[in-house]
């Protein structure tokens, strides 16, 4: 059996990408605030004086060439990890990352690779406010090219950042910004995840709820409730938005006949409705209802507390969901 | 253009009511009456006091997150802010802005942007609509010494100075963007420099302690740009003397850093001067310093007792127009 | 009855461009090679010579300072008419679009507004490689605080992108670079269509199959294709995919039971996927086959023509989609 | 360094190359064998090979669209370069990249990028890379006059400046940006003094005609690179004698201006050099243009001759590791 200890969400990120840094290195990191503070989130604390400033950068408010210069530099021989403080700055990066990184080994034939981590946060429900508290995550998974990694649990986090650093493509990794005071049991030492696999984190029998990130401990808190209430509800989380490994849903699926998928993105072109799409396709013969989606509301985020918390999803909106189809 | 008398003393009021709004807030923060991101703007108050004596009344003014100065500056009223502050309805944007996110339309107050140098284009906006109607206004845009090396500030900049818009750049480099200190982040100290590449007038490290010096730069600019010669940049040096934001660590600026600067106060500097020059007495500063203090406090209760928005505010202010339900 | 001329896509637009320009004097264009060189795409052809450089402005090449200007300018009181070159490029431009234009109504409680409208083109299969052949429509109608409108027909083109500048909100007019030179009857004169209603653009009674811009065509083309084996399909075009109307296609689809959703966009979190989720969901007592979905396969696309080809849906494509449920 | 007679010939066949290589393309283009965007160096060509000389072999290039030169001046096989340009699989992307996509890692030339600007972080990067692993390799970042107005092309020089890097920068300033004139898209005409934003050394307007010129400020460039003083910046003034791409209406410069241009032709000029130093005659010089359409022409009957790509490379290259099939 793996030793385990119990460490926090960023306790985790933190390891993982502290172990890569020991164990190549070709790993090194950059970003805004990466060094000397630490890390906004605190995930980087340490590495600015453990291993130098070689190799944990500083940048300057850039998030272009942040992502750009990753990009080259993983191009000729490095494994950058690149912080973005958050997935709502990343959009100044999509075009290095969609239209450098994503397509720089198929547009040249497969001659360039580039083995680069962008590690971001996601996520609303801190006030602060609509341009800080997006969810996009969607918006990065459509493009073929990346890999996108949204980890739920300490452990999936830790397994997942290390594939993804160790993975020869560019990875979006999506931290979420309310799960880094989590703690739970994660594998010491060397664990490594395959990248693109979902996992069932509850087993159930009466309705299939797919969530990832934040919205997987949502899920769970609302299959408590749904337990008590007799409805055995099984939680799938996706981890992975490119590549998007459904099976374990059509299977789940096939077994409930009823599905909810869940996503903190507001609620148009996003996932739940490519899962929901997927699935009403493939387990056809097995649908005693529709899908059902939770999503936050269709509005830009507003500051005041209370609004903003009506805006987002949550356990009780979950229940609510799968109440309308069992 | 020197001060008046009147204008000095007007000047210290404001500023004295800028910075017992900042301590409040400080309060309120860690009582978790405010929440999001909070950038407080002690340190910065003469530059946002001397925005208000360069510039006409009815020039666009357009700045970062770090707006709070600012916004009391250039009149919004106090109630108003601190209410948006605690995200009640009453608020400058209803609650749905917050700290980041002040403006006033009348007032020509374009905010409070949160992206950093996402406003600076708006600017360079701002004064072709008004060079498009033949209006002589100037547009002055607010910016940090961190968002000169972003990619948004290049093409703004550039903008203007191909389109000669009659924008003062005006960089509050208070030598760090969060932790990173300007030559950390920076390939020139001399932030004004960055002009040249545009081929723009400038200023470089005006003494951002210094209200009338402030008044008298930042006047010759706005003259320029008024003119219709194009923009004109100037950098102001200056300091924070809290965090970035509530929260930060600062492990990048020791304490004596902090301590030896605060001797370099723009108020008590304002204040010094207004005794000497006999405009004041220390009586009449601590008068002023109450006074604030008061208005502060009615403030706060004025937030304290309004509401917070309906939830029916979730759908609205999303479009303009109104285009029935656009979720469903 | 009113009068109508048969004009070019392309025509339309520069039509309704023109005229609104004429109307109103706080219309105006900016954006790379409007000016003198007349539009990449030929569509401001002569508008320099005309409206002069004052109302037709060429600029850099910085779209982050086009779209920032352009919303700073509607804010002051102008309407804009800003181009992007491809909705490619338009990435590069995207926080300005959503964490600008898209939320400044919002985040200052309704103060400001933002009638600014940005053109662009969309669309494959001219051989320009992975970075320049994406339709990443679904990317930008994700934000709420956006309207985006991809016209299929000159006459929507000329009356939706009226609509589009009368606007009071940000507006993102998506061209397809394969549909101009289309030629079809098109209204004279002020002719001004409602934004976010969707259109039966044929009807039928078999098949309900959705999808906008340039896979209008392909799906007439498709169902002139049914119609001979004896399949009378119905086709609806979205015209706008925020907001989003469904009802048309709800109500058609409860006539036909059956749906295919054709987009160009790759395969993931998109329109094809929304609709879907949608359908299923509100017509699921109707259902008697699984949505099925027609995109661009989940590739960059690359130079070489046939392989170009093979990666796009086309008629027979949706064919064969239809085939799979009728 | 003066380029020896050998280099001097050498340069001269390789810029007939290119020539006949651009004429061949256009051909083509309008017979549609090539498709997508084509963008000729015609009039560049000095640029190219001032590159090689003044570069070692395992520096680093990279460029933007206008690529053709530059991959032919590197030593990429003209076949498989023609063969790309057909979309074949021998070409140098496998068909997948077309003429705006050239590269070979081996010659480490990374490309060809489309996304004007976009290629300027990857050149910060690629530099970074070097010194992170303390090889002493230089970066050659080429790019046009109208790129220096985008973000990327400030943030990357910014960075590299702060980090300094090892990268040269090479403006090929045609003169135009598609249709639009230097002096109506940049602030400065002098392109060079954008430098002067990022406290970089830099050379203003190098005649981009004169081959020997080139190399001169270009060697100064490399080796103020190599010896880890950081960046340099390049200024090389050209004109492209074709229009941006294909099917450009030309609205933007008179006939005239093109004609006259075309007297200041860099082939011209070296071959002129090369009679009046008695290292070629007339007939030497035929024999060399004669000899290139021969290599033009087998390139095309190579590439003609070479498959298309088969369908299953849509799926190939997508992603370095193979994860299973991705899309389903
Ligand atoms: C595009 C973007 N990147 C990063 C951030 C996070 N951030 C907020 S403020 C800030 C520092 C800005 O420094 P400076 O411009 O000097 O302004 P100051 O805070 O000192 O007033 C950073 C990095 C952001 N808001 N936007
Ligand atoms: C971000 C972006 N915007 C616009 C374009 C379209 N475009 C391609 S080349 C070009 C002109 C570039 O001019 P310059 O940098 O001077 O290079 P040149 O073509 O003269 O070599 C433009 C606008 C693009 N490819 N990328
Ligand atoms: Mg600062
Ligand atoms: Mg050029």
């Amino acid at each position: 059996m793996t030793e385990t200890k119990r460490i926090s969400y960023r306790e985790a990120i933190s390891e993982a990408l502290w172990e890569e840094m020991e164990r190549d290195e070709n790993v090194f990191i950059m970003g805004e605030e990466v060094g000397v503070w630490g890390g906004t989130y605190a995930v980087t604390r340490g590495f600015y004086d453990h291993f130098g400033e070689k190799r944990v950068r500083d940048t300057p408010i850039a998030e272009m060439v942040i992502v750009g210069a990753a990009t080259g530099a993983a191009m000729n021989g490095l494994r950058p990890v690149a912080e973005i403080m958050t997935i709502n700055f990343a959009f100044l990066a999509l075009d290095a990352m969609i239209n450098s990184a994503g397509v720089a080994h198929y547009m040249f034939g497969g001659q360039f690779s580039v083995p680069m981590v962008v590690r971001t946060t996601t996520g609303g429900g801190r006030q602060l406010g609509a341009t800080h508290s997006r969810s996009p995550e969607p918006v990065f998974a459509h493009f073929p090219g990346l890999t996108v990694i949204a980890p739920s649990t300490p452990a999936d986090a830790k397994g997942l950042l290390k594939a993804a650093i160790r993975s020869n493509d560019p990875v979006l990794f999506v931290e979420h910004s309310t799960l880094y005071q989590n703690r739970d049991e994660v594998p010491v030492g060397d664990y490594v995840l395959p990248i693109g696999k979902s996992d069932v984190k509850r087993e159930g029998s009466d309705v299939t709820i797919v969530a990832y990130s934040k919205m997987v401990e949502y899920s769970l808190a609302a299959a408590d409730i749904l337990s008590k209430e007799g409805i055995s509800a099984e939680v799938i989380d996706l981890r992975t938005l490119r590549p998007l490994d459904l099976d374990p849903v059509y299977e789940s699926f096939k077994k409930t006949n009823r599905g909810v998928v869940v996503e903190e993105a507001t609620p148009y072109y996003n996932v739940s409705g490519e899962v929901a799409a997927r699935v009403q396709d493939v387990c056809f013969d097995w649908m005693d209802a529709p899908v059902k989606r939770v999503n936050a509301l269709d509005v830009p985020l507003p500051y005041s507390r209370e609004l903003e918390q009506m805006a987002l999803p949550n356990p009780e909106k979950i229940v609510e969901a799968v109440k309308e189809i069992v | 253009m020197a001060l008046t008398d009147e204008q000095k003393l007007e000047a210290y009021k404001t500023m004295m009511v800028i910075r017992r709004f900042e301590e409040k807030c400080a309060e309120l923060y860690a009582a978790g009456d405010i929440g999001g991101f909070l950038h407080l703007y002690i340190g910065q108050e003469a530059i946002a006091l001397a925005t208000k004596y360069a510039l006409r009344d009815d020039d666009n003014v357009i700045t970062a997150y770090r707006d709070h100065g600012l916004a009391i500056a250039r009149g919004l009223p106090v109630k108003n802010l601190m209410a948006e502050m605690l995200g009640k309805a009453t608020g400058t944007s209803k609650g749905k802005g917050g700290s980041m996110h002040l403006a006033d339309k009348e007032k020509r107050f374009w905010g409070g942007w949160a992206i950093v140098g996402g406003h600076l284009p708006l600017a360079a906006g701002l004064a072709l609509a008004d060079t498009y109607r033949g209006e002589d206004r100037v547009t002055l845009a607010l910016m940090g010494d961190g968002a000169t090396n972003i990619g948004y500030f290049h093409e703004s900049l550039n903008m203007a100075a191909v389109w000669k818009l009659p924008v003062v750049w005006l960089v509050e480099n208070n030598q760090y963007g969060m932790g990173t200190a300007v030559i950390r982040a920076s390939a020139v100290s001399d932030i004004a420099k960055k002009a040249e590449a545009y081929g723009m007038p400038c200023c470089v490290q005006v003494d951002g302690m210094d209200l009338q010096a402030l008044v008298d730069y930042l006047e010759e600019a706005a003259i320029y740009a008024r003119e219709g010669k194009g923009s004109f940049f100037v950098e102001a040096l200056t300091y924070r003397y809290r965090g970035h934001s509530m929260g930060d660590p600062e492990r990048y600026r020791p304490v004596h850093e902090v301590e030896e600067k605060k001797l370099d106060d723009p108020i008590s500097h304002l204040g010094s001067h207004l005794i000497e020059a006999n405009l004041a007495t220390t009586d009449d500063l601590q008068k002023i310093s109450d006074e604030a203090d008061q208005e502060i406090a009615e403030a706060v209760e004025f937030a304290k007792n309004s509401p917070f928005p309906e939830p029916g505010e979730l759908y609205t202010d999303i479009y303009a127009d109104s285009m029935g339900e656009v979720s469903r």
